[in-house]
């Protein structure tokens, strides 16, 4: 292998080795520092994603195309999952501080931080089934460990251990897909999935619904959603902000290779998309209608916000506006989640809906955060949620999923109702009691995510322009 | 210019909400009101310059457009019709008088007027669209609007009342959005842009995408006007709303449901709006003396008055599906009709919108709805009585108030393409005279009881702002010419009339 | 001059009575001025005889002119209410200042209405003077039978207004117009709705049968207004019409033998009642129903011109017998006419309400009995039938005139302390009684033409025989009154119960019309709105029967083994409705929130799937990836 | 030894591993079913790229990365159960039941 | 290698390989099942070698007798009865999870032995490590990169979460979640 061919390799991923080297360095330094300066860490993995957002920027320009022998693409949408992965892990860290102020470990946390991060990164990029397993992988196995990072919590014990289960089982039976797969293609690589023999029509659809069962578990859909609330309610705020977002970026723009790689003739996956994405609404939206629990709430509804960006999967190839409306979803469903579960963290993790009567009388911009971020939910314009579904449904229509279409809309009326119980407390009962927060740092980082979904609807050209550009695998 | 009215009173309104509470203008209830009905009036006088501005030419005029989201088809666009222009000013009118009315602010003043000042903007700002991707994005907006004025200054049940409100007329703006999104694909290349569209008449081949499109459409206005049997939402909404947010949501919110019909449905659908106007006209009939009835029998007085606003709209949905019908040589009637059919939106706003907020003025003072426990009022409140009989007397169609020249259009126009319909329609006005007097002669004459010794009539403020919307009412009623001129520049080639 | 003069100097009139609440002497001075300063507007106009085109809109203009009939009309109106409204003046009514300024407000409406060319400003005349009446009608506004009473003459009024709506859209829709000259011309469906609608208003407004029973409802107003509403004004409104325009409907064959049968009908049974009720005012109303019975009949036979002349003379006399009879009830104190017997208290209203009566009765020379003269000539033209009921009708005229008279002003005993009538109520009388006399120039042979040329129709030669018949008819009547009277069952009250009284109360109409109309409409009104709180109601509870009979199914399942709950909750939506059965109580309020409830049950019934355990979630995990599985294989 | 008995022995290790993922209560007994899952993969793997895809190299490439995939799994499984154990002295999956609904 | 032996070799190692899987759940003693795992997974190497995988069959073994080991000493440390003493089973769901496994078993198999798998056999069968090696640091440089990424992740999580003593002292303490008041303990 020349080394100028090597070179030219660890260029293309460059932003992905900064977070590498990033990790490295923030391990170091919590490895050296004194016990009150562990904190120093977050800026360092501050730092990080900053210069890592910098370094993604020429991909982002650059037409795009594989690298790493076609095992890796180094295109718009990779590059347009990366700025949306690295913001959230930016807000993540911004919160994390405040919040993790009196753990010990808290310094090796932004190490996994920055790796689960670059899992999710990789997962996007990924074009071959061997760095899909391994990206998972990364993305997995951090994961785990953050949300078990509450180590004298049993509620995190509980919720990790359960997201492991979940996980392992989804990947052991992924696993046997890619096998199948590797088998059918002759090779690792996407690119050698539309050329499937005509007779592999059976093993195929075997071979791919159990891939989907590992894509179903990162994205959080039905059958495999289970541990999305669990992680909600259990893992550390922050980290089930993030949990809940980042990995499903990967995930889903990985998908989105993954079917449109797969030949549509032979494999009714346009359907079983469709198909899995009204049951992951539904299943979301009704489990979140009685909750008590404002981080179990925020999960569920995680579950059937997944079950609407799974809409613009099903409509992939069939719509020209298909990838405009997955990427578009995951940029103003990424921030309405962050916003949401910043303002849980800045409330210092307050939960129970009882807690919450009143606090637009007290935190006005917090609660204002948290409005917009239901709405943005709910889809109400102008914020991103809104132009977000707008673009679901008419891919749908336009693929042929009118019932789909409607499916979401009933769906999305019943969510008004959970949405709205949260928010009518919060805005019409008066307060009981002071509610303390972590601090302005949190608050900040939570008002700006909210602002976030404001902008990015009204300002919605540049967004959609970019991603109408950027069709993975062409 | 239009753009300064749909966004000077939301700008203001994001800035009164970024007062601080406890301090200076924030805390003057006083000084907030006398700044938002400043702002409030503003979209007024700016709509009544374009007004003057208006030629009477068909088609849009004073259109201002910038690109949105080119990529999607989707442009800011606004500008006026014979149809949208007194609509649009009628909003200014029922806002500014709504802000300046004198309501229990339950100590948070900022917010109130934020969010009426906010739903302002957003109500002129639907009638003023022009692109189907902003109307919905108004239309939306002015649902939460609502809910958070019904919602936190309410009284009785208020936050049911208000979720009801949301949800119901939120499950009706998806099928809408589906429905826009259905044009919006059928359209080469798709856009949102209304003109174009209704240039294009892509759905104009019919069939069942038509069909489908038709059905959103029809859903999504049907609950908002509301038609019966989509109106259950309604009296809950306005008995538990504060008396200004109940007087937009009757005279602002509810035409936003018309108003779509005719820029929208019967615009973009029009063969299959004549085609389906049989059907139409008899569920107008059936609202209109559905909701008469059923006003009859309640002993509420805003529940009473929200059931007239069914059997308003159904005057309205009647004269536009007589409008919209294929009835060949009757172009006039129809002219009539949709004439008549916009003239009653707009003069519904000014009578109910000062109906509730006559309502909300008599629970201010008296702290009940029910109609039995007052009397007498005459003796005691004489402007109160005046000018809620005057309201009430253009609520039931009396000739030289501005009911009676919306409504007298509508029959003539229904009678001569739907002569039986337009009969049974007939029966509706006696029955809303007769509720309307039952009202009257039950809260306002009769012998006082002794707990409504000390009634206080209204304040000046309340006359006057009253005052304002019974002058107009009456000046509509006496000299239409002036309103009817702007409706027919829109109405006559609407209906192809010759 | 423009048409409309008179109206805005009644409505300025209006006005100006409204602001002077504060000085209360200087009301009636202005408002018999300003009166008889319209009357005299309206002559000037009548005699001028301007057109006026009003654009309204830009697809349709107002018409308005003194032509035909409405002349008469224009001057007619305010001359009959100068005389009224001095008397009210005098009488000194509660609330004088709104009263009078009503009135005023009312005689505006009239005269507009009689200025309409068109089907629009008649409506807005015809709506308006309903409207003021119902103000005038409901003055006592602290007694809510009077509220009441306004209201249901307002009601019933507004019932045949729908016709006029109806004949207005017709009209608009044959001709694009809505002018009265398009009447004659319109095509076949339309000119029957055009006949069929004003024959209805008309009905309605000068209380023919059937809805002749508001007349008595309106009786709850004062003295003055009574005697406006049913002499020149109110009522009048409805001949009026007709007047102006059988003759261009005429075309249609059923209309003028339709209106001939409403007025006989009315003619008669009014009559009747009239003759028969022991209530003073009523015994007027029940005779103002009767004479425009007389008025509908003469149209329907053709004579435009007898009618017209019958409605003059009788405003004048009707408006005279109002007035005294006010003045008797204010000096009793009761309305009950046998226990009034004024003549020799009250010699100078007897003296008027003998005139008055005369009138009434057809006496000559008076000239009401000329008009009635030519109705009865008219009718008699168009059939002897016909004729023989005109002349029965004359007969109960004569009857019940004879009975007011003598039971209200006839020779009794001297009363003390009676309350005087005013000078101004005296003054009004003596104007009303000049003018019944003065009528008397009818009986002239240049008054036909002056009539018909008024009327724009013609009037029937009378022949000698046919007023010997009428006079003979009217001295039958009151033979029979004084016979009735010497025997003392003149005056003598209805056992409850009896067909008499059935009688007086109009035949039984209003019970009629609460049986037929009011509970019905009140009862569905009653109905619906329940409906509508519970609305579908039904259908969510069968939707919870069918959600349970499923869930039952699904429960057994459950019950096996904890597995199972995995798996058999894959139907849990469906198991919901089980809940929902249980709430059954709660659900009233529509299908609406039955159906969220429904959803809000499925919410419950969702989160029993996540158990917590983790090998459920195993179950659930392996599921779905074979349903995935299927779904590729077998989805295209 | 054709490709479709190799493959059947790995489906067997498979099917065993799932019975044992789903019915084990032990933590550790229920890894043990996933790395029998695992098994029946990698043998599917190793005969797929002996058999069907003619050796390439990516193949022996994607076993090493199940390999890893075994590796990383069962240590931090092996991490989490420790920590589990150490807050809620829970062996086996019903001891988990906190968070449900 | 002639094709008779290496299908005995197959048929015997496969034997092994099911039946050692199956015993693995069917064993009163935690330490035994671990035993027979190690026994599958040697047996699968040995088939992998029979493949033409050497390499990667001898790594399997290797690792997966690391692997029991730290498996066993797991069961020793947390689970009850450990040593497997006393005859035991621990299964919940048994017929769910039995019908489970075999429709994955049938369809896997079933659709194995459908036929839809193509049939290209290696081509150069000597050259399989040196064909890995090459993989390794050439096409698949990323993912193998990926791969040490992830073993250092998963390194220093395994550690943060379970290793209860750092450099601080105990490392568990105060890592819980913050409380609602400043001044208040936080719950566990």
């Amino acid at each position: 292998m020349p080394v100028a061919t090597m070179a030219g390799w660890a260029a293309d991923v460059i932003a992905e080795l900064s977070v590498v080297a990033g990790g490295v360095v923030v391990l170091l330094y919590a490895l050296a520092a004194r016990r009150g300066r562990q904190a120093g860490a977050a800026w360092i993995a501050l730092a990080t994603t900053a210069v890592a957002l910098a370094l993604t920027v020429p991909a982002l320009i650059e037409p795009g195309r594989l690298t790493f022998a076609g095992t890796y693409a180094r295109d718009h949408a990779a590059a347009i999952a990366r700025v949306i992965v690295l913001l959230a892990t930016a807000v993540t860290i911004v919160l994390s501080v405040p919040w993790f102020r009196r753990d010990p470990r808290h310094g090796e946390y932004y190490t996994l931080l920055l790796y689960s991060a670059l899992g999710a990164m990789l997962l996007a990029g990924a074009t071959s089934l061997s760095e899909l397993v391994v990206a998972m992988l990364l993305s997995s196995a951090t994961g785990f460990v953050l949300a078990a990072y509450h180590r004298r919590s049993s509620a995190s014990a509980e919720a990790a251990i359960k997201y492991y289960l979940v996980g392992a089982l989804a990947n052991g039976a992924m696993l046997m897909g890619v096998a199948l797969l590797y088998g059918l293609a002759g090779g690792t690589t996407l690119d050698r999935l539309p050329g499937l023999p005509p007779t592999a029509g059976p093993v195929a659809a075997v071979a791919v619904a159990l891939v989907m069962a590992g894509l179903m578990f990162k994205v959080g859909g039905v059958p495999v959603h289970v541990w999305v609330p669990d992680v909600a309610q259990g893992a550390p705020v922050p980290v089930a902000g993030f949990l809940l977002a980042v990995p499903k970026v990967g995930a889903f723009v990985f998908l989105a290779r993954f079917v449109l790689a797969l030949p549509a003739q032979e494999l009714g996956w346009a359907a079983m998309v469709a198909v899995g994405a009204a049951a992951t609404m539904t299943l979301g939206n009704l489990a979140c209608l009685w909750q008590d629990d404002v981080r179990r709430l925020l999960g569920w509804s995680a579950v059937s916000q997944t079950g609407y960006g799974l809409m613009a999967v099903a409509a992939l190839g069939r719509s020209d506006l298909a990838m405009v409306a997955l990427l578009y979803f995951l940029v103003a469903y990424v921030p309405g989640n962050l916003a949401a579960f910043g303002v849980v963290t800045t409330l210092r993790g307050r939960t129970a809906l009882a807690d919450y009567p009143g606090l637009a009388d007290q935190h006005r911009a917090e609660a204002a955060a948290l409005a917009l971020s239901f709405l943005s939910f709910i889809g109400v314009p102008p914020l991103s949620g809104f132009v977000a579904k707008l673009l679901l449904f008419a891919v749908a229509i336009q693929a042929g999923f009118a019932w789909l279409a409607v499916f979401a809309a009933v769906n999305t009326v019943i969510s008004i109702f959970y949405y709205v119980r949260v928010l009518a407390p919060v805005y019409f009962a008066a307060a009981t009691a002071r509610m303390r927060t972590l601090g302005a740092a949190a608050a900040s980082v939570t008002v700006a995510s909210a602002a976030a979904l404001v902008i990015t609807g009204v300002l919605a050209q540049p967004l959609v322009a970019a991603f109408a550009a950027a069709a993975p695998g062409r | 210019m239009l753009t300064a009215a749909i966004f000077v009173p939301i700008l203001a309104a994001l800035a009164i909400a970024l007062l601080p509470r406890h301090r200076g203008l924030g805390a003057s209830p006083r000084g907030l009101t006398v700044v938002a009905t400043a702002v409030a009036a503003v979209p007024l006088v700016l709509l009544a310059v374009a007004w003057l501005r208006f030629d009477g030419a068909p088609g849009f005029q004073q259109v201002e457009a910038v690109p949105w989201i080119p990529t999607l088809g989707i442009a800011y666009r606004v500008g006026l019709d014979g149809l949208s222009l007194p609509l649009a000013a009628m909003t200014g009118l029922v806002f500014t008088v709504a802000v300046a009315y004198p309501v229990d602010l339950r100590g948070r003043p900022v917010a109130y007027f934020a969010l009426m000042l906010f739903l302002e903007g957003v109500s002129v700002g639907l009638f003023l669209a022009l692109d189907l991707f902003l109307f919905f994005v108004f239309w939306d907006v002015s649902l939460v609007a609502m809910y958070f004025l019904i919602g936190a200054w309410g009284h009785g049940d208020a936050q049911r009342s208000a979720l009801k409100f949301f949800l119901y007329t939120f499950a009706g703006s998806l099928p809408l959005l589906l429905a826009i999104l259905g044009v919006y694909l059928a359209a080469e290349p798709h856009t949102f842009d209304m003109a174009e569209i209704i240039r294009q008449q892509p759905l104009a081949g019919g069939g069942i995408y038509a069909a489908l499109v038709f059905a959103g459409f029809f859903i999504g206005f049907a609950i908002k006007t509301p038609i019966a049997p989509f109106h259950t939402w309604l009296p809950p909404a306005h008995v538990d709303a504060p008396g200004p947010a109940s007087a937009i949501l009757a005279g602002v919110l509810l035409k936003m449901g018309t108003y779509g019909f005719v820029r929208i449905l019967m615009s973009v659908l029009p063969d299959l709006w004549a085609q389906l106007a049989p059907a139409l006209a008899v569920l107008a009939v059936i609202s209109i003396v559905y909701g008469a009835l059923v006003a009859l029998a309640q002993t509420n007085l805003k529940r009473l008055i929200a059931y007239t606003s069914v059997n308003h709209m159904g005057y309205v949905i009647l004269g536009l599906a007589v409008a919209g019908a294929a009835a060949p040589g009757q172009e006039a009637a129809r002219a009539l009709a949709l004439t008549g059919a916009t003239v009653e939106m707009v003069a519904h706003g000014l009578i109910t919108g000062g109906l509730f907020l006559v309502s909300g003025s008599v629970l201010a003072r008296g702290g009940t709805y029910d109609l039995e426990t007052y009397g007498g009022l005459l003796g005691r409140a004489r402007s109160l009585t005046w000018l809620t009989a005057l309201l009430a007397f253009a609520s039931l169609g009396l000739p030289g108030l501005a009911g009676f020249v919306a409504e007298v259009q509508i029959f003539v126009g229904a009678l001569a393409v739907y002569p039986a319909l337009a009969i049974v329609a007939l029966l509706g006005i006696v029955v809303t005279a007769g509720l309307f007097l039952r009202m009257l002669g039950r809260v306002f004459l009769g012998a006082l009881p002794d707990r409504w010794r000390e009634f206080p009539d209204l304040g000046r403020r309340e006359a006057g702002l009253l005052g304002v919307l019974a002058g107009l009412v009456l000046l509509i009623g006496v000299v239409p010419g002036w309103l009817l001129g702007t409706i027919d520049a829109f109405a006559g080639p609407f209906v192809g009339r010759p | 001059m423009t048409v409309l003069a008179p109206s805005f100097a009644a409505l300025l009139l209006a006005a100006t009575l409204s602001r002077l609440g504060g000085r209360p002497r200087l009301l009636g001075p202005v408002a018999v001025a300003g009166m008889a300063g319209v009357a005299l507007v309206g002559l000037a106009v009548a005699l001028t005889g301007p057109g006026i085109e009003i654009a309204w809109g830009p697809a349709f203009g107002l018409t308005l002119g003194a032509q035909g009939f409405g002349r008469v009309m224009l001057v007619l109106v305010p001359a009959i209410a100068t005389p009224v409204v001095a008397y009210a003046a005098g009488s000194g009514e509660d609330g004088l200042a709104r009263l009078l300024s009503f009135m005023a407000a009312f005689v505006a409406a009239m005269l507009l209405l009689v200025t309409a060319g068109d089907f629009i400003s008649l409506l807005i005349g015809w709506e308006l003077v309903g409207a003021t009446s119902w103000a005038l009608i409901g003055h006592g506004w602290r007694d809510r039978s009077n509220v009441d009473a306004a209201t249901q003459a307002f009601l019933t009024t507004r019932l045949g207004d729908l016709g006029l709506y109806a004949a207005a859209g017709a009209v608009f829709a044959a001709t694009g117009s809505f002018a009265f000259d398009g009447v004659g011309v319109a095509a076949s469906p339309w000119r029957e709705i055009v006949a069929a609608g004003v024959l209805l208003a008309a009905a309605a407004k000068s209380a023919q049968v059937p809805f002749s029973p508001w007349l008595f409802a309106a009786m709850s107003g004062p003295t003055p207004v009574s005697a406006l509403l049913h002499s020149a004004t109110l009522v009048s409104a409805g001949a009026y019409l007709l007047i102006r325009l059988a003759p261009s409907l005429a075309a249609v064959p059923w209309f003028l033998p339709a209106i001939t049968a409403v007025g006989l009908a009315t003619a008669l049974s009014g009559g009747a009642v009239a003759a028969l009720h022991p209530h003073g005012k009523r015994v007027l109303a029940a005779s103002t129903s009767a004479q425009y019975g007389l008025m509908f009949l003469a149209v329907g036979a053709g004579s435009t011109a007898a009618a017209g002349a019958q409605l003059v003379t009788h405003a004048v006399f009707k408006a005279l017998l109002f007035l005294t009879a006010g003045i008797a009830i204010h000096a009793t104190g009761t309305p009950e006419i046998r226990r009034w017997r004024l003549g020799r208290s009250l010699p100078a209203p007897a003296a008027a309400a003998a005139i008055g009566a005369l009138a009434l009765a057809g006496v000559p020379p008076l000239g009401a009995a000329w008009s009635k003269e030519a109705v009865v000539s008219a009718a008699v033209a168009a059939g002897p039938a016909l004729g023989a009921l005109a002349l029965a009708a004359s007969l109960l005229t004569a009857a019940y005139a004879g009975r007011f008279l003598v039971l209200a002003y006839g020779p009794g005993d001297l009363a003390r302390g009676l309350r005087r009538p005013e000078p101004a109520e005296l003054a009004a009388l003596g104007a009303l009684a000049a003018a019944t006399i003065a009528l008397a120039v009818l009986w002239l042979p240049p008054a036909r033409a002056v009539v018909e040329a008024a009327t724009g129709g013609t009037l029937e030669g009378g022949s000698v025989w046919e007023t010997a018949a009428a006079l003979a008819a009217l001295a039958a009547g009151w033979a029979v009154v004084l016979v009735l009277d010497r025997r003392g069952w003149l005056g003598s009250g209805a056992a409850p119960g009896s067909r008499r009284v059935l009688v007086e109360d109009w035949l039984g109409l209003p019970h009629l019309a609460t049986r037929l109309v009011v509970r019905p409409v009140s009862g569905l009104s009653l109905a619906l709105a329940r409906a509508d709180d519970r609305v579908v109601d039904a259908g969510v509870r069968a939707a919870a029967r069918v959600g349970r009979a499923v869930s039952v199914i699904a429960a057994r399942q459950v019950d096996l083994s904890i597995d199972r709950v995995v798996m058999s909750t894959a139907g849990a939506a469906l198991a919901a409705a089980r809940g929902s059965w249980r709430a059954d109580d709660a659900v009233v309020d529509g299908s609406v929130e039955g159906a969220g409830r429904l959803v809000g049950v499925a919410g419950h019934q969702s989160r029993r799937l996540q158990t917590g355990l983790t090998h459920h979630y195993y179950v659930i995990g392996a599921l779905g990836v074979a349903a995935i599985a299927a779904v590729l294989a077998v989805a295209r | 030894m054709t490709t479709e008995t190799v493959i059947v022995v790995g489906a067997a290790l498979f099917g065993i591993g799932v019975y044992g993922a789903l019915s084990q209560q032990s933590f550790v007994m229920l890894m043990m079913g996933i790395e029998l899952m695992i098994n029946g993969a990698l043998l599917v793997l190793v005969a797929m790229w002996s058999r069907a895809a003619g050796g390439s190299p990516d193949g022996q490439m994607l076993a090493v990365v199940f390999m890893t995939v075994m590796a990383v799994e069962m240590s931090l499984g092996f991490a989490l159960i420790t920590s589990a154990y150490r807050v809620k002295r829970a062996d086996i999956t019903e001891k988990l039941r906190k968070l449900k609904g | 290698m002639s094709d008779l032996p290496v299908s005995l070799a197959f048929a015997a190692f496969s034997a092994v390989a099911v039946v050692a899987g199956i015993r693995v759940f069917r064993t009163d003693s935690m330490v035994r099942a671990a035993f027979y795992l190690l026994a599958s997974f040697a047996a699968v190497g040995a088939i992998m070698v029979l493949l033409g995988a050497e390499f990667l069959g001898m790594v399997l073994i290797l690792m997966m007798a690391g692997e029991m080991l730290v498996m066993a000493i797991v069961m020793v440390m947390y689970m009850m009865n450990p040593a497997g003493l006393n005859p035991m089973v621990m299964v919940h769901q048994h017929r769910t999870a039995i019908a489970a496994g075999a429709v994955a078993f049938l369809a896997l198999a079933g659709v194995g032995l459908a036929g839809g798998v193509p049939q290209r056999p290696v081509t150069n069968p000597g050259a399989a490590t040196g064909d890995l090696g090459r993989e390794l640091l050439g096409n698949s440089m990323l993912v193998f990169q990926t791969a040490g990424v992830t073993l250092l992740g998963t390194m220093v999580g395994a550690i943060a979460i379970a290793a209860p003593r750092g450099r601080f002292g105990d490392a568990d303490a105060d890592s819980q979640e913050p409380a609602l008041q400043p001044d208040e303990e936080p719950e566990a």
